[in-house]
């Protein structure tokens, strides 16, 4: 069985390159489809006791700071951004180019997670932590009624924030770790335009947790803002 | 209803039996008919899509009528009749408290006339429970947080097991019990038998000692709504929905008074979460209840409940 | 079984308006949210934020003009079985106040 | 772990041709290896440790309930006792037997290619099931756990302190393992098929593991992340399932049997798979109805994501909501019907060899039919307001499962050891094992089915005294069950020294890609990728096998 010119990483199992591509790619899509599943099941029980307590949850959103989560979200948007042109870098072939993209979504990465972590002291300060030192005073402004919350159901929302968005905060820090590593390997001139799959996968596994960012600042942040 | 559930079981039972056999015989007489011997070779057959298609429509069929016999079971199984006459159940790990309308206190024992539809209101103070008669094919889980309901009506006198069926715990074996079906004069005698307020009326009192009628008055418009005749009825809330004033609506209202603001009225009510105990509850439950036919007496007084008329039921998501 | 597939990058300006149309739309989504639409402010922003995931699958993940159909199965299904898993435990939730 | 190299100098003149086996013996050789056939072996020595000790367990259960009143031991460790027994068959036991071990070994030879396409992955994943595995074992001899193996909250997050999270963790990891198997799979079946080699032409085991691997893949994260919610709820009180915040016990057990139901069809459809294997080459016929048994494969795996609530008619879900779940539930009942009236078609016209595997498929094909009868009466709500958790549900399943797929896989390890090892079991022993366990299994769970009519709750640790006769009777039987177990783990190891030597790479004259390479196969499978221009099952070309060897089993 003839070898074309002999690529270092096709693995023996492999009939040529290709197969071996398409194989990391739907490997790397089945990955993407846990992680949808694994959501899923937080957005679940979100949509279901957004039903039960919607009061609390309005209120309880209203105690988030849009400016912060809207500019979470364009960080993460402009991070995608640099990916997607890391990886045509990438293809292209062109290390410094790959390189200094890899950096800069490792940087965004970052920025978006101190300003969770700006988020996370706000709700430490104002005592929205679930759990013994909890406390809820605030109402829910709907259109100008102030309607008292029971702290309970509030609690019950943020103990999903925290457990949504501090999920996602993992995976970010899991995303940027892989990015940094890339970035040296790809620094090493390990990726060549016939080989990149490591920087495609992650590429994917990067605008994943990007596109379940997406869903979850309209559905934590934005409920009932009209006044 | 036990005797409908048996029914039910034997046609389940000759239909599996059937298919069992058929099964069984067949693969028994092919085996044989067709082992290995020498010279004997096995003719390759693709498959038949009709023979496909017809024992997959058939088994479809037979399956739909087992389900639609079981659930009309079930229907009649999930809707009391009006007439019962309700007994509050409070699972605790490991013991079954049931209050009687009339008062009396029974632990891990409920005694029944026989006749009767007899309604269960159950809720649990720990963790999830199930009340489960063996006799009368019957079981019902039991939630902390939320009443469930099931009805029965005993026909035989007699002492039936009563178990508890979700795991609960070390002694969830031990939580069992007996339902005691009597004579309706043995079951009158055994009530006369200890002076006990009615649970109505412990409700009444706890009606006044908590300061709940200075709100929910019943002869002007106070800052409650008044309660007089909304049980069951449909209730239109601040948020445009309209629901169905049950026993959990009441619960929820007052362990939990801002969910669910009746229209018209501010969310001043204080939460009585942890001040009123689930026995305590049972009884404003069961008070609130028994003012939906104005109580002899104050029948002049009577203003016209602050529901207006019901609407269309939807259900908006803001 | 692999015939060779051509990457479908495309030139870098598309991928910026890609990018700029995304913050757009998050800006009308911020938007959106400050006005008062009743019972349509929910499926506005659901709307919205399905656009973005739609844009960021098909042309940031190359899932669009790729040669292999699979990869679009994967995703269909993945949110397929997601759907389900929310309307039928949906279906007990909203029906337990009938009965 | 004792290597498992063989020394062959036992073997005749001709000098051993090296293969999986033999091809390095040292320990990092086995440990480290990316070879599926070794994983595969590797996976089979962990899950039948796994299986002894849930089958120890199971023992402890059955001496307990000898008695009405409890003197074996007390309340609590019979509860920790059945949790383990639960949490360890069905986690560590159920789940990865037959896609670990046989999936591994056969998937890649079935489709001739060289290995699965992620094979650092598939040694990953062992290590996960290992690591999960220590875990619940340090959970085990360190205190245990007493919610039960499906851990309802609010009893699993407020009302008890044993070790939830721990335990919550090794079954997170060991989830993990699975899905990483399911990946490899879909992505092996999808992407290394021989040239040649069309979908309609794959075996019906490749067909079952690919539905399983879809389940794997769409089922397990949801369970994922319920356990760390619970997990969270427990350490950090973020109270989601706390039904004094609001939360709703019922969302647990809705987002855990969106997990746990599909789980039992990646039990089964694995099994199904070696049955239809067994059937098609004992009989020495093609399956009837090939493409209806393979799609009824996937329907199986599709349906079984909308069923779910059946396991909670009575626990509180709304009425309309019962009802459609209870609607759905037959739409599973139909492919696994189809399935079983294919097995017996295929007889039809064969020439049925009574060899052990058969055997097994013949058990498989009975006691799998009388478990999916009961289950369908399960999903009649009449029936199951009654009938749910008590002994009829425990009698279901275990008909299901030890009748389903214990046959199955013990069949299916029958068939292949050959292929596996280069050596052949004891055919007398084999058939005598096999009778034991048919005959141990159904006089341990048909009086269970009684005892469930009766009203007898599952996970009683005691229980009034007029229950008593017919648990002494399914005590007798699990004694028989547990000798007709025990008896295959000795002569499998016995036959793995003395047991005949292989010389043939085909003794059953099978018709399978599997087949076409040496017993046991080389390290990379085929010399040349082998190409595929027959169609599946082709039996009536190969009689003249059946000439040279007249009569043979």
């Amino acid at each position: 069985m003839e070898h074309e010119a002999h690529n270092p990483a096709l693995l023996h199992h492999f009939a040529d390159a290709q197969q071996q591509k398409n194989a990391a790619s739907l490997g790397m899509w089945l990955f993407l489809v846990t992680e949808i599943m694994f959501f899923g099941g937080m957005f679940c029980a979100y949509l279901v006791y957004r039903l039960a307590h919607f009061n609390a949850f309005a209120a309880g959103s209203q105690q988030l700071s849009i400016l912060l989560g809207a500019t979470n979200t364009a960080v993460l948007i402009i991070s995608s951004v640099t990916v997607v042109l890391a990886v045509k870098a990438a293809e292209a072939g062109k290390r410094k180019v790959l390189v200094g993209y890899l950096v800069v979504t490792v940087l965004l990465g970052m920025t978006f997670l101190v300003i969770k972590g700006f988020e996370y002291k706000e709700k430490f300060e104002k005592h929205h932590v679930p759990g013994p030192t909890f406390q809820f005073t605030d109402t829910f402004d709907d259109n100008g009624k102030q309607i008292p919350v029971n702290p309970k159901e509030a609690e019950l929302f943020f103990s999903l924030y925290f457990a949504m968005t501090g999920m996602h905060a993992l995976h970010m820090i899991i995303g940027c770790g892989l990015f940094s590593v890339l970035a040296v390997l790809a620094w090493k001139g390990h990726y060549t335009p016939s080989y990149f799959t490591p920087i495609e996968n992650a590429g994917l596994y990067w605008h994943l947790v990007d596109i379940i960012w997406i869903y979850l600042f309209p559905l934590l942040y934005l409920i009932s803002r009209h006044s | 209803m036990a005797g409908q559930v048996d029914a039910l079981y034997i046609y389940l039972l000759l239909v599996s039996g059937f298919m069992t056999a058929l099964i069984f015989i067949s693969v028994l007489l092919l085996a044989i008919k067709y082992r290995r011997s020498a010279g004997h070779e096995a003719k390759p057959i693709e498959g038949s899509t009709l023979l496909e298609i017809t024992w997959s429509i058939i088994p479809l069929m037979v399956m739909m009528t087992f389900f639609v016999w079981g659930a009309v079971i079930y229907f009649q199984e999930r809707t009391p009749p009006a007439d019962a006459t309700e007994v509050y159940v409070v699972a605790k790990q490991w013991m079954w408290k049931i209050e009687h309308m009339e008062g009396q206190r029974e632990i891990n024992e409920l005694h029944v006339p026989t006749g009767q539809n007899i309604k269960l209101i159950m809720t649990s103070q720990d963790v999830i429970h199930s009340f489960y008669v063996p006799a009368f094919r019957l079981k019902q889980d039991v939630l902390p947080g939320r009443y469930t309901t099931l009805w029965f009506k005993a026909t035989k006198p007699g002492r039936y097991h009563l178990f508890c069926a979700e795991y609960c715990g070390t002694q969830h074996s031990g939580m069992g019990g007996d339902i005691v079906v009597m004579e309706p004069q043995d079951y009158a005698q055994w009530m006369a038998g200890g002076p006990t307020l009615p649970l109505q009326d412990t409700g009444k009192q706890l009606f006044s000692t908590l300061g709940c009628a200075t709100c929910h008055r019943f002869d002007v418009q106070g800052r409650g709504p008044n309660l007089l005749g909304i049980y069951n009825k449909p209730v239109l809330l601040e948020d445009g929905r309209t629901v169905i004033a049950d026993e959990n609506y009441v619960r929820e209202s007052i362990l939990n008074p801002t969910a669910k603001i009746v229209n018209g009225f501010k969310p001043v009510m204080p939460t009585f979460q942890g001040i009123v105990s689930e026995e305590q509850l049972n009884a404003l439950v069961a008070y609130v209840k028994s003012l939906a036919q104005p109580p002899p007496g104050t029948a002049g007084l009577q203003n016209p409940p602050a529901t207006s008329p019901a609407q269309p039921q939807n259900m908006q998501v803001q | 079984m692999s015939e060779p597939e051509e990457h479908t990058s495309r030139p870098q300006g598309f991928y910026l308006a890609i990018g700029m149309g995304l913050l757009v739309l998050t800006a009308t989504t911020v938007g959106a949210a400050f006005v008062n639409l009743g019972p349509f402010n929910p499926i506005i922003a659901l709307l919205i934020a399905t656009i973005k995931a739609t844009l960021v699958v098909l042309f940031f993940m190359h899932v669009k003009g790729a040669s292999e159909k699979l990869t679009a199965a994967v995703v269909v299904s993945g949110f397929f079985f997601l759907a389900i898993l929310l309307t039928l435990s949906l279906a007990d939730y909203l029906t337990r106040s009938w009965r | 772990m004792a290597t498992i190299g063989i020394p062959a100098n036992q073997a005749p003149v001709s000098t051993p041709k090296l293969n999986y086996l033999n091809n390095g013996h040292t320990l990092r050789s086995w440990l480290l290896t990316t070879d599926h056939k070794r994983i595969a072996i590797l996976y089979l020595i962990s899950v039948t440790f796994f299986f002894f000790i849930g089958g120890f367990f199971a023992m402890l259960i059955r001496l307990e309930l000898l008695t009405p009143q409890g003197d074996l031991m007390q309340a609590d460790t019979y509860n920790k006792v059945f949790t383990m027994h639960g949490m360890i068959m069905v986690f560590f036991f159920l789940i990865p037997v037959v896609p670990a071990v046989l999936g591994n070994f056969l998937v890649p030879l079935m489709i001739g290619a060289k290995d699965l396409a992620f094979p650092r992955i598939n040694l990953l994943s062992w290590y996960l099931y290992i690591i999960g595995g220590i875990l619940i074992s340090h959970v085990m001899l360190t205190g245990g756990v007493d919610t039960g193996w499906t851990f309802y909250t609010p009893f699993s997050t407020d009302y008890t302190n044993t070790k939830i999270v721990e335990a919550g963790l090794a079954v997170f990891i060991a989830g993990f393992s699975s899905i990483f198997t399911g990946l490899n799979f879909i992505v092996t079946i999808h992407r290394m098929r021989a040239p040649g080699l069309t979908w309609d032409r794959l075996p019906l085991f490749i067909w079952a593991n690919y539905a399983t691997s879809l389940i794997m893949i769409l089922g397990t994260p949801v369970v994922a992340i319920t356990i760390v919610l619970v997990a969270v709820e427990r350490t950090f009180h973020l109270g989601i399932f706390d039904p004094r915040l609001g939360g709703d016990p019922l969302l647990f057990q809705h987002l855990f049997w969106f997990y746990s139901h599909p789980a039992v069809y990646i039990m089964i459809l694995p099994s199904m798979g070696v049955v239809s294997e067994l059937i098609a080459c004992s009989a020495r016929k093609r399956i009837f109805g090939y493409k209806f048994v393979a799609l009824s494969s996937v329907a199986i795996a599709v349906f079984g994501f909308l069923v779910w609530a059946h396991h909670m008619f009575v626990a509180g879900i709304s009425l309309y909501a019962a009802m459609i779940f209870s609607f759905l539930s037959f739409s599973v009942g139909v492919p696994s019907a189809v399935k079983v009236f294919n097995w017996t078609a295929t007889l039809y016209k064969g020439s049925i060899s009574y060899a052990t595997p058969m055997l097994y498929a013949f058990g498989f094909i009975g006691l799998f039919t009388m478990g999916g009868l009961t289950g369908l009466m399960l999903a009649t709500i009449g029936i199951d307001v009654h009938v749910t958790d008590t002994y009829f549900v425990v009698a279901h399943f275990h008909y299901v499962m030890v009748g389903g797929v214990l046959m199955g896989y013990l069949g299916g390890l029958h068939f292949w050891w050959p292929k596996m090892t280069g050596r052949m079991y004891p055919e007398a022993w084999a058939k005598l094992s096999a009778l034991l366990v048919f005959v141990g299994f159904n006089l341990t769970f048909f009086p269970q089915f009684i005892l469930g009519y009766v009203g007898m709750p599952r996970r009683y640790w005691q229980y009034p005294p007029e229950f008593q006769t017919l648990n002494v009777m399914s005590t007798a039987g699990a004694s028989i069950l547990a000798a007709g177990y025990l008896l295959p783990m000795i002569y499998f190891v016995w036959s793995l020294r003395y047991g005949a030597i292989v010389t043939e790479p085909n003794p059953w004259a099978a018709a399978g890609l599997e087949w076409k390479t040496s017993s046991p196969p080389p390290t990379f499978n085929f010399d040349e990728t082998p190409v595929v221009t027959w169609e599946a099952y082709n039996y009536d070309e190969i009689p003249a096998w059946e000439r040279r060897h007249p009569g043979a089993k």
